[in-house]
């Protein structure tokens, strides 16, 4: 279920990437493919009844049936990496408005 | 027209994966992913062929009872320190293009903070900070870690930063803790190199599975990590909350 | 269908919606609103699928400081304009 | 020696180069030099990183074709670093990242690990190209390359989710030895061909390059064009060698949109009157034909065509650029008659100039003859002839362009050149013409420099 959501949430963040011409919405839309693709990663190791990977004093055995824990891992460091390439956008966001005054990719001449 | 176009070949497109991954008989359907197939297997039972029992077991492969952390500081460590890496030149390249300026002023707040927000914020700093501390130092043991507890001691600075238009942090001294934390995590994967053979290997005992002082080197990684992650992101806030100064 | 997989349906009915909103969505604080209201879902369906670390991460990360950060570039952009 | 330590110094003095300003450009240098030594003592086999054996841990592999590679982009790295860094101090702690994330890229066995380099170099490349002061192309440049590593990332889990490793040599492993139907494959290929694709500048997929390279200077030029471009040429062929399989029509859409590649161009800079889109353009298509040969297995002469592209690319950026800036344009006719006062750094772009049209006694020639004939022996006369027509087409541009840079206009203008650029020019000079006219050496190696499939055959079979 969760699944085709994650890739139709991809597929909007693409939409969202080819229509839209303004610089702050074209971050937005990156995001959203971000979080659509980090929805999809963990999805795929998703197991019905599994429990959530730690060994707690409740869940105190590793014979226990588990989520899988990789995609878990793999999510943490895109969300990281995520955050990164967002933080960097906003910043040429910025430079690009204190050096055109427009956030609007069609009215910038750069040539 | 041409919106309605794009939204068709993109819904289209989305549709054809779902296809393709449906009719893909390798592929495992949402909720039956079958993980002895995969090398996660490994990662539960931390390669022994006897159950890891919390409370009990003494020093399995891998010391951390949340298996996601024993992955991301253990396992894949390497991984993380590329990651490390990434948010490190990100606010590097953010420090470049807006803070390049020789004095940088407060960016000021289109509204004065009010009585309950100063005073709310000193009394919520302590606690915010605490929390990120304690989901950092229990990474090994419980969900959170380095980077989410290194973003809550950050965003602790954040409620300074706007409950006072004048307030800045010292961001010199943040940039001083980011080398040195970010140099001391490769400095440990070299000492692992030279003790234990091999790059960032986990070169003290495990101890006990559920132990607070367990794990060997992964608490002191994700107390590295942490504070290189609160510095940085830190610097990041301080960066987008300032200009260049107008006389 | 079971509880869970209602539950499961309704998020992802609200996550394409709200991705949705925020991709056409004309103002741009709005549509950054949407983007954290996007993010606090996924942080839901985290919590659904089992993956606690993630969830804390994305709702400390991706839900706080990255609309934060948003915001603020919005705001100075907004300052510069009324100059 | 282990290799992780190409790695793990570069980054070590990232982190402590933001702790003294003044050090840092000397940490770099010394770093840079320091690494292309550390090369020759590193012994070939793979690297386990943590302790734990391959599927579980990351592992890094050094082979011949990892030796080659490291050697080639780490000496053009120290070259463009040590041309630049008096005049971009700032950049230091950027550039220091950049060599470890090419170094990882270059070096890691472990797909998601060549993800996190890929976004280190990338981000890096991104900041680098600040330099160029035009930010709306930088942005540019940050989305389209993120949506490419996101596409990859994608890809990649499809694959993981099929056979559950994300080991390369484990991953080779699997999908040789599961019965998996060819066309589920076709879905987790296509979107990490396309996430790559963007890195390599391949057609349709390089909406980036022009913003990045018609505006870059003597730093993120032949950065980007030359460094950048040789690392992600390599890891592409180290993949597509090994991991991707291409057959039947898969194979002949991939040929279509590498040759059309090529055609549109050469075809492009041949309409073009600025030097700097000449190169970028003709960089896209020589880019495609080296992906293409690796595609048909040529890997050797796939190499050394990178090899050479990027000696040539280095000098023909480092020249146009310097010149652009000190003319503040890079108009064919602006720059007439550039050479007439710099003969030494004219016969230098002369030369590499015709090394990559492919002309007897340079370098170009013989490797161009050399895969020319494979092609030919594969029976793959089509391409062969679009080939020679873009070359053709080639031809006639650069020639162009050298007439115009050799013969005086009506303005007079006088660049002044460094001697380390001069330095510079003259050793690849040499080089293109020595390995052009003695060949031998070039016949040390074919193409199992890749060792890939024969550590799997040690690893699973004994």
């Amino acid at each position: 279920m969760i699944q085709y959501a994650a890739i139709l949430l991809m597929m909007i963040g693409l939409y969202g990437l080819l229509t839209n011409r303004n610089v702050v919405k074209i971050i937005v839309s990156l995001n959203i493919l971000e979080i659509g693709l980090n929805i999809f990663i963990i999805s795929i190791g998703f197991v019905y009844d599994g429990i959530a990977p730690i060994i707690t004093s409740t869940n105190n055995s590793s014979a226990l049936v588990f989520v899988d824990p990789l995609p878990q891992a793999l999510v943490l460091t895109a969300i990281v990496i995520g955050v990164g390439t967002t933080a960097l956008g906003l910043a040429i966001v910025k430079s690009i408005y204190a050096k055109y005054k427009t956030l609007e990719i069609d009215e910038v001449e750069e040539n | 027209m041409k919106k309605l176009l794009a939204f068709i070949a993109v819904i289209g497109l989305g549709v054809l994966i779902i296809l393709a991954l449906d009719t893909n008989y390798q592929f495992p359907a949402f909720g039956y992913a079958y993980l002895p197939d995969r090398v996660s297997e490994h990662y539960i039972t931390k390669g022994s062929d006897v159950d890891i029992i919390f409370g009990q077991t003494l020093n399995p492969e891998s010391g951390p009872a949340n298996i996601v952390t024993s992955i991301v500081v253990d396992y894949r460590s390497f991984d993380t320190l590329g990651e490390v890496t990434v948010l490190f030149i990100s606010a590097l390249g953010v420090s470049l293009l807006l803070g390049s300026a020789v004095t940088q002023k407060r960016l000021e707040l289109e509204f004065k903070p009010n009585f309950m927000l100063r005073v709310g914020s000193r009394a919520l700093f302590g606690i915010i900070i605490m929390t990120g501390v304690y989901v950092t130092l229990h990474g090994h043991l419980t969900p959170g870690g380095g980077f989410p507890g290194g973003t809550m001691i950050a965003s602790a600075m954040l409620l300074l930063y706007l409950a006072d238009d004048q307030f800045r942090a010292k961001i010199k001294s943040f940039k001083v803790l980011e080398g040195v934390a970010g140099s001391f995590y490769v400095i440990i994967g070299l000492v692992g190199l030279v003790v234990g053979t091999y790059f960032l290997s986990n070169f003290l005992d495990n101890g006990v599975v559920g132990d607070l002082l367990s794990s060997g080197i992964i608490p002191i990684v994700y107390i590295l990590i942490g504070l290189k992650v609160g510095s940085e992101i830190s610097g990041i806030i301080d960066n987008f909350l300032t200009e260049e100064e107008t006389k | 269908m079971t509880f869970i997989d209602i539950v499961m349906l309704v998020v992802s009915i609200l996550l394409l919606v709200i991705a949705f909103l925020a991709v056409s969505e004309k103002k741009l604080i709005k549509s950054v609103i949407f983007l954290s209201a996007l993010s606090m879902l996924s942080v839901v369906s985290f919590v659904l699928m089992k993956a606690p670390d993630v969830a804390l991460t994305e709702a400390v990360i991706g839900s706080g400081l990255v609309t934060s950060l948003f915001v603020f570039t919005l705001l100075s952009i907004k300052k510069e304009e009324a100059k | 020696m282990s290799a992780v330590l190409l790695i793990a110094i570069p980054l070590l003095a990232a982190f402590l180069s933001i702790l003294s300003k003044k050090l840092a450009p000397v940490l770099l240098l010394l770093v840079a030099a320091a690494n292309i030594i550390l090369i020759f003592f590193v012994p070939s086999g793979i690297v386990v990183i943590g302790g734990f054996d391959l599927p579980y841990g990351i592992n890094l592999f050094f082979d011949t074709y990892a030796k080659i590679s490291l050697i080639v982009v780490n000496a053009l790295f120290l070259v463009v670093s040590l041309l630049n860094i008096s005049e971009h101090k700032k950049m230091s702690s950027i550039l220091l990242v950049s060599l470890a994330g090419l170094n990882g890229l270059l070096l890691t066995g472990d797909l998601f690990n060549l993800f996190v380099f890929l976004e280190v170099a990338g981000i890096a490349a991104y900041l680098i190209t600040t330099t160029n002061k035009k930010p709306l192309s930088t942005f540019n440049y940050l989305v389209i390359g993120s949506v490419g590593s996101i596409l990859y990332l994608f890809g990649l889990m499809i694959l993981y989710g099929m056979f559950g490793t994300l080991n390369l040599m484990d991953m080779v492993y699997s999908i040789q030895n599961s019965s998996v139907a060819y066309s589920s494959l076709l879905l987790p290929f296509f979107f990490m061909f396309v996430g790559l694709g963007v890195e390599a500048k391949l057609l349709p997929f390089n909406a980036w390059v022009k913003g990045i390279l018609k505006h870059s200077n003597t730093l993120s030029g032949p950065m980007i064009a030359s460094v950048y471009a040789a690392t992600i040429s390599f890891v592409f062929g180290r993949l597509i060698t090994n991991l991707f399989q291409f057959e039947g029509k898969l194979l002949l859409v991939v040929t279509i949109l590498l040759v059309a590649g090529v055609v549109i161009g050469e075809a492009m800079a041949f309409a073009s009157t600025k030097a700097r889109e000449i190169l970028l353009f003709s960089s896209i298509s020589q880019a495609c034909i080296t992906i293409l040969l690796f595609v048909n297995g040529i890997i050797i002469w796939a190499v050394y065509l990178i090899i050479a592209n990027a000696l040539s690319k280095l000098v023909l950026y480092l020249v146009v650029n310097k010149a652009a800036k000190q003319t503040e344009s890079d108009d064919v006719e602006a720059l007439q008659g550039l050479f007439v006062k710099n003969i030494l750094v004219g016969i230098a772009f002369t030369v590499a100039a015709l090394s990559v049209m492919g002309l007897p006694l340079f370098v170009g020639f013989v490797i161009k003859l050399n895969y020319l004939t494979n092609l030919v022996l594969m029976d793959q006369l089509l391409v062969v002839g679009l080939i020679l027509i873009a070359s053709l087409v080639e031809g006639i541009y650069f020639v162009k362009l050298l007439v115009k840079l050799w013969f005086k206009g009506d303005n007079e203008i006088d660049v002044k050149f460094n001697v380390s650029y001069k330095l510079v020019f003259a050793v690849i000079t040499l080089l293109i013409i020595v390995f052009g006219t003695y060949t031998k050496p070039l016949e040390n190696f074919d193409n199992g420099i890749d060792t890939v499939q024969d550590q799997i055959e040690v690893i699973y079979h004994g």
